[in-house]
């Protein structure tokens, strides 16, 4: 069991943590009792703050897709701050509602600069031109390396696909912890609602058409308690993953 | 748990209702013995006993016209290149009061009457039997076997020996010198197929001829060899009169007999047969079009679709299709923290009235979502009203959101959304086929402004499309579940 | 239970009869079901536990110290080793698991005593894990003990235990093996390894979208592949166990094998509506197709008609064979202008009359969809006793009160009245090829554990279950 | 499709060829069954059976019972099949047709009277793992359908053998005894299928065992199969069979 629980609902955990007991003690028959004391847990990790233990600062060198064809290069902007206790409330209604008021931009073909910063409500937050090692891009990484919010947050992403020739009949498919939403080239492309796990493929797009050149790929990632991450790539008509594709952030 | 007996006959009635809809063919469906289904110049043909034959254009609605001389009884057919060969026993099986029988086959370049192509061969004796010996030679059945292209006929009836004889491909005629071999005892309608690596023997148990008090049954047994043994899930052989059950009565479709495989295409296949007494079509003999399911490598038939109310899941993850609306919450949330000494009693679950002033109005895309068992997720499907096309061995049915008119419908740019109300347009209409491994296939009618063929798909674990169906993958495949 | 009235809607009657386990089965996260002297025990989360005589009616009592969540139970030789999470996922995910021993899990016993607990596994805060939710695999093939653990926060995790002390192997290193689930466990099965997990999110009730899913490896570290080829890493898995009706969020994955053929699987779900939305603990078949285990069906009270696989024939009464009205309609003498109507299937009261009173025999024969062959299985009243996973089912021919019974000689009669007596109390388990086990509660003057068998094609009698005999499985057959 | 109908019936041969000419088509064209006999019409039973001899017989391979005195078929006109109910076969096997007919083992060449009809017992040993009736009545050219057989053979155990059954198949119906209680009925319209109906667990005494055995057939062929099956369903081993 998990209950994706978050730091700043207090309140919350209290009530949870008391259910837990009392409910133990008398329903599962356990004697009341003190809360045994954890064992020491030896921290055997790096805990410094440091954005390249998983990430990559972009470059200006020539980046594809990886093997499976995923997109790991983005333009990441700082976390916007957002009071969520559960996952379960990002419904589809919540996140077009959320996403065009905590907007840096309507206009979703725009291409931020790294490390420009932007306004969203009173919040300045600046963007981050990365790479990611793997083959998702871990948003709870990246709030943790620059010493922001990790749970509660909205992330901005951008990148900016470059297809040799146009291509029909693309699927974009994402998965994501925990709601999002992508947008190609200005048109919505993608809603992924609820208390969502990241697995690959969750969600795919209706048919697109990726331009010949430059296509901007917008998205942002919602997440109340718990893991925050997401992945993307784009699919033929036959399901398999395209490759010939080179990402950059400008 | 024991209150709940009172109630069990209100669940009986409503499975009966349920299932008052599973009925064979429709428009005047009558045969006997009818011969394995062949297509022929863009319609569907059987022959039956005693001459003439059941033409179709759609595979659903059947009408007599077929054109078969010789009379007799239960024919077969098989393509052969670009011709077709009949063959048909010229005696009825005892019909003259002896079991002196014959075996003819003759050739046609097409099954449909109209055409200037139309026209029967001399119909050659390919088998006998002379009224005394352990046989009868009536019931034909061929196989042109896939591995080497030799045409096999079985033939005979519970008089005795189901017998198997070699003919020319070529001719029709029976090859020189062969030997007729004894294969079974106890059948009759017998027909051989082959299906990777095993030849099956599927012959009639039972008795024919007696309307709703018949007890004919179809029963399989399979062997390395064209020549036998053919033995059954027991290891008992068929000579012995091993046979698996493939099909018996069900409900009100009482006596298949007479078995016939049409194979559409990778992973979809039907079998023909026709029941002895069909109590919705006043008990007479009809033609029956049933999914074929494989088993453990043993063919079992499938069911007709029934009628109801389900939730569809995507084999490809488990998930529901559902509309693409907004989740809305049950009263309550974590039930962890309970004292249990308080009375346990049922929490409601969530109804269609309570959610459905939440959606909007127009067309809702549909999705595929965890299972919740909400009204978003629940499908009503049934025989499309005012619809008489159907499709092998189906009626296009109609799938609205359970207790409303939405309706499922396939859209120009191949994907598929819910329409607020059923209009019986064909891409609202949609062809339900029960795949050999027991999931579905889904496909609308029509794709508008389109000529593919395409079916229903999750390209994604949460997103359905439409494109070509591919048996291989688990994309392709669907259940209907009534949890 | 409580009762329904007959205007609640379809929906709800077909679900209703399918409850999870009865008495207060109410527990959250639950460990294996271990069987330990006679009875059945499985640990939750927060400790303690739920014991049954029976398998089937559940109440507290199980003792499990050290609090925390999610624990496992395995029993390796003649101990069973416990292994639970000293923390309860969530806040830091800093978390510990540990290991301990008990040579019984019957508290009320002068050996229950548990050993001294230790830390086999651990994650800081800051690593891709969070060290609870263990899952316990003793592999069959190699006697070598695998620990998975780990939620959505991170990773899965394999480690290897020492299986004579519950211990870390020294030096061994933890292997990722998926990603985004929890409640991992491991099984093996015929040349794969099967990572079960849980998706979805838990402790909602009934808004809770816990789900359990799989994948599977040649080996036991992976890679874990679903049904599309996707590996567990990615967020794959194929769906094992969905929400069904009422019971909802199912989660927490644990395998039990009874005998060559019999596998049921516990979990709990996150709300039974039935019972006031609670978290329950549930018990149901386990099937495997194609390689791929896949939740069986909870018997469904209803009428049946009840399928012999040797030959595909129906049990039925060994009574006179009543004809229906007319004979041939085939395909002579109609002109074809007829019209076409139905006619009406044959009735209970159309042939009762003509059936003995006394015991009638029982035997399999065509089917021919008749009312001796149509029988009613409900839940055994009166009757509160079951086995893991179900209760005793009463069998009667369909409209009436007569019986399936077993008789002291082995072999299956009705008689003419259901009693109650442990004769006519009938166990169905779903077996692993989905067909089904009839077996009756008792055969009188005989301690044998006989199931219902076809002995001929025509012929039933009760005989020891053999899972690789067609004789020994049953379906049931709706109309 | 396969009409069982007896020549005991021309009405309803009428009836049904009638019908199909009705449909518009020739159904039968009898006339042009012209294929010629290829079987021995000079009628015979030695293509099927043996005489039994003195010589201590073994069932075959898979257990079945290979030897018998069969009794010539009794005339018991039906007109179908479906007539036998078990109601209807009790009642037939009850009748008394010849007297100690549920005691007599009979000799070789033994006659029984039945009405107007004598009939006579031959004591055969099948060279088919079943006994077909069909045959044994039509090489005697005795009536093929509408007829009553009785069969009575004698297995000797080594030992007694505790949990047997006896499995049986037959076409169509018929009844089963095993030293002088029953042991098995076979109802309706039946095929012959190895195993088919299987009898409650039997005790075989040590010594001779009496297998008596009455098939009813109208239409259609005739024949039967018997063997012993142990406690796990394999056959009974270390049987003799004799007639006497």
């Amino acid at each position: 069991m998990n209950r994706k629980r978050t730091l700043f609902l207090p309140a919350m955990a209290l009530i949870i943590l008391l259910g837990l007991q009392s409910g133990v003690n008398t329903a599962l028959a356990q004697p009341p009792g003190q809360r045994p004391s954890l064992p020491p847990i030896p921290i055997t990790s790096d805990t410094t703050h440091t954005l390249t233990r998983h990430f990559v600062p972009a470059s200006a060198a020539k980046k594809t897709p990886d093997a499976k064809g995923f997109i790991q290069r983005w333009l990441v902007l700082e976390p916007v701050k957002k009071d969520i206790a559960r996952n379960s409330i990002l419904t589809d209604s919540y996140l077009r509602t959320t996403l065009s008021a905590d907007n840096f931009s309507s206009d979703y073909t725009i291409i931020p600069k790294n490390g420009q910063t932007v306004k969203v409500g009173d919040q300045e937050l600046k963007w981050y031109a990365l790479d990611s090692k793997t083959f998702n891009v871990n948003l709870y990484h990246f709030t943790y390396a620059i010493d922001k919010p990790r749970y509660g947050i909205l992330v901005w992403l951008v990148t900016v696909i470059d297809s040799p020739e146009e291509m029909k009949n693309v699927r974009l498919a994402a998965g994501a912890n925990s709601a999002s939403m992508w947008w190609l080239n200005g048109q919505e492309a993608l809603t992924i609602p609820g208390d969502r796990d990241m697995v690959a493929d969750n969600v795919t797009s209706q048919r697109l058409t990726l331009k010949k050149g430059k296509n901007v790929i917008r998205g942002a990632v919602i997440n109340g308690p718990g893991m925050a991450n997401f992945c993307l790539r784009f699919l033929n008509e036959k399901g398999a993953p395209i490759k010939n594709l080179t990402i950059s952030y400008r | 748990m024991k209150q709940r007996i009172q109630i069990i006959s209100t669940i009986v009635l409503l499975l009966m209702l349920l299932s008052a809809t599973a009925i064979a063919q429709v428009g005047k469906p009558f045969i006997h013995d009818p011969s394995t289904l062949m297509e022929s110049d863009g319609k569907y043909f059987t022959f039956g006993t005693g001459g003439g034959g059941l033409i179709s254009t759609d595979g659903w609605t059947w009408y007599g016209g077929g054109v078969r001389p010789g009379g007799g009884a239960a024919p077969d057919v098989v393509k052969i290149g670009d011709r077709y060969l009949i063959a048909y026993g010229a005696t009825g099986g005892g019909l003259g009061g002896g079991h002196n029988g014959r075996i003819l086959t003759m050739w046609n370049k097409t099954l449909d009457p109209n055409s200037p192509d139309f026209k029967y061969s001399e119909a050659v004796v390919v088998a006998s039997s002379d009224g005394v010996e352990d046989n009868d030679a009536i019931d034909p059945g061929l196989l042109l076997d896939p591995t080497d292209g030799r045409l096999w006929l079985s033939y005979g009836t519970y008089f005795g020996f189901i017998r198997l004889v070699e003919l020319d491909p070529k001719t029709g005629k029976p090859i020189e010198g062969n030997k007729a071999i004894n294969i079974a005892i106890d059948c009759e309608a017998t027909d051989l197929i082959y299906r990777d690596g095993w030849y099956y023997l599927l012959g009639t148990h039972g008795t024919c001829c007696d309307g709703a008090n018949s007890t004919y049954n179809i029963v399989v047994g399979r062997s390395r060899k064209v020549t036998g043994p053919y033995l059954d899930n027991m290891g008992r052989d068929m000579l012995k009169g091993g046979g698996k059950m493939v099909l018996d009565a069900t409900d009100r479709l009482i006596g298949p007999g007479h078995f016939g495989r049409t194979v559409l295409e990778n992973g979809v296949e039907k079998m023909s047969c026709h029941y002895e007494a069909d109590l919705d079509q006043s008990g007479r003999s009809v033609l029956g079009i049933r999914p074929l399911l494989w088993k453990d490598g043993w063919p079992v038939a499938g069911d007709l679709f029934k009628e109801g109310t389900y939730e569809i899941e995507s084999v490809r993850r488990g998930y529901a299709l559902e509309l693409a609306v907004d989740f809305v919450r049950m009263p309550g949330g974590m039930r962890f923290n309970r004292n249990s000494d308080e009375p346990i009693k049922p929490v409601a679950s969530q109804q269609l009235a309570d959610v459905i002033n939440t959606w909007p109005a127009g067309n809702i895309p549909a999705r595929i979502g965890d299972y919740m068992g909400r009204p978003h997720q629940k499908w009503t499907i049934t025989d499309a009203p005012n619809d008489t096309t159907g499709y092998l061995g189906g009626p296009y049915y109609k799938i609205v959101i359970a207790g409303t008119e939405r309706a499922l419908a396939a859209t120009a740019d191949g994907e598929v959304v819910t329409v607020p109300k059923f209009t019986g347009a064909s891409e609202q209409l949609w062809r339900i086929d029960q795949l050999i491994d027991g999931t579905y296939r889904i496909m609308p009618k029509l794709v508008p402004n389109s000529g593919k063929k395409l079916a229903l798909v999750s390209i994604g674990d949460s997103s359905p499309t439409l494109a070509e169906f591919d048996f291989n993958s688990d994309n392709s495949k669907w259940n209907f579940k009534t949890h | 239970m409580k009762r329904i009235t007959i205007t609640t809607l379809l929906a709800v009657l077909m679900t209703q009869a399918v409850i999870a386990q009865v008495g207060k089965p109410f527990i959250h996260d639950p460990s294996t079901i271990v069987e330990c002297e006679g009875k059945y025990y499985t640990f939750g989360t927060g400790g303690g536990g739920l014991i049954s005589e029976d398998g089937w009616t559940w109440y507290g009592g199980g003792v499990r110290p050290g609090g925390g969540a999610a624990p496992d139970a395995i029993k390796i030789g003649n101990r069973y080793l416990v292994v639970y999470g000293a923390t309860g996922g969530g806040g830091n995910h800093k978390g510990a698991i540990l290991t301990m021993w008990n040579n019984t899990l019957d508290p009320t016993s002068p050996n229950f005593k548990y050993s001294e607990p230790v830390v086999v596994a651990t994650s800081d805060g800051y690593e891709e894990n969070d060290a609870i939710d263990p899952g316990l695999l003793l592999d069959p093939t190699t006697g070598r003990l695998w620990m998975s653990y780990g939620t959505y926060f991170g990773f899965i995790r394999v480690v290897e235990l020492d299986p004579k002390t519950g211990k870390r192997v020294a030096g061994n290193k933890p292997v990722d093996v998926a990603a985004t689930c929890e409640a991992s466990t491991l099984v093996y099965r015929d040349g794969w390894y099967y990572l079960l997990a849980t998706h979805g999110s838990c402790c909602d009730g009934a808004n809770s979208t816990y789900n359990v899913v799989v994948g599977r490896s040649k080996k036991v570290t992976g890679p874990y592949l679903d049904n599309v080829g996707r590996d567990m890493m990615e967020g794959g898995g194929k769906m094992v166990a969905v929400t069904r009706g009422g019971l909802i969020g199912p989660g927490h994955f644990g395998h039990m094998i009874l005998e060559k053929g019999v596998e049921k699987m516990s979990i709990h779900y996150e709300a039974d509506l039935e019972q006031a939305g609670r978290s329950v603990l549930a018990i149901l078949p386990l099937v495997w197709k194609d390689g791929w285990p896949v939740a069986g069906e909870k018997f469904k009270e209803g009428t049946y008609e009840i399928e012999s696989v040797r030959r595909g024939y129906a049990l039925e009464l060994a009574v006179d064979m009543a004809r229906m009205a007319g004979g041939m309609r085939g395909f002579g003498g109609q002109a074809s202008n007829e019209p076409v109507k139905p006619v009406a299937a044959q009735e209970l009261a159309d042939v009762s009359k003509d059936w003995p009173t006394g015991n009638i025999a029982a035997r399999i024969g065509d089917y021919m969809f008749r009312p001796h062959q149509k029988w009613t299985i409900t839940d055994a009243p009166n009757d509160t006793t079951g086995y893991l996973g179900g209760p005793y089912y009463k069998i009667v021919i369909a409209g009436t009160e007569r019986s399936l019974a077993a008789t002291a000689d082995g072999e299956v009669v009705t008689v003419p009245t259901f009693t109650g007596a442990p004769e006519q109390l009938w166990r169905i388990d779903q077996l692993t090829d989905g067909t089904y086990r009839i077996m009756p509660k008792v055969v009188p003057a005989s301690g044998k554990k006989l199931a219902l068998v076809s002995s001929g094609d025509s012929t039933p009698t009760l005989a020891e279950f053999d899972f690789n005999s067609d004789n020994s499985k049953w379906n049931f057959r709706m109309p | 499709m396969n009409f069982k109908r007896t020549t005991l019936l021309l009405a309803v041969g009428f009836l049904i060829s009638t019908g199909l000419l009705l449909q518009g088509c020739s159904a039968t064209s009898k006339g042009k069954t012209n294929s010629t006999s290829k079987a021995d019409t000079a009628r015979s039973i030695a293509a099927y059976f043996t005489p039994a001899t003195a010589k201590p017989k073994t069932p075959d391979a898979e257990g079945f019972l290979q030897r018998w005195l069969l009794l010539e078929p009794i005339n018991k006109p039906n007109r179908t099949n479906t007539v036998f109910t078990d109601s209807y076969i009790r009642h037939a096997f009850d009748t008394l047709y010849f007297s100690n007919q549920f005691t007599i083992l009979p000799k070789d060449g033994d006659k029984a009277k039945v009405g107007e009809q004598e009939l006579t017992w031959h004591a055969l040993d099948s060279k088919n793992f079943n006994v077909k009736l069909f045959r044994f009545a039509y090489g005697l050219n005795k009536p093929v359908y509408g007829v009553l057989f009785w069969a009575v053979t004698v297995v000797n155990s080594p030992q007694e053998m505790k949990d047997v059954r006896m499995a049986i198949g037959s076409n169509s119906a018929s009844m089963w005894w095993l030293n002088g209680k029953e042991a098995a009925i076979l109802s309706g319209d039946r095929r012959m299928v190895m195993d088919d109906v299987v009898s409650t667990r039997l005790t075989l005494n040590k010594g001779k065992n009496i297998i008596r055995g009455a098939v009813i057939n109208g239409p259609g062929m005739s024949d039967f199969c018997v063997r012993f099956l142990d406690e796990k369903g394999q056959p009974v081993k270390g049987l003799t069979i004799s007639y006497e």
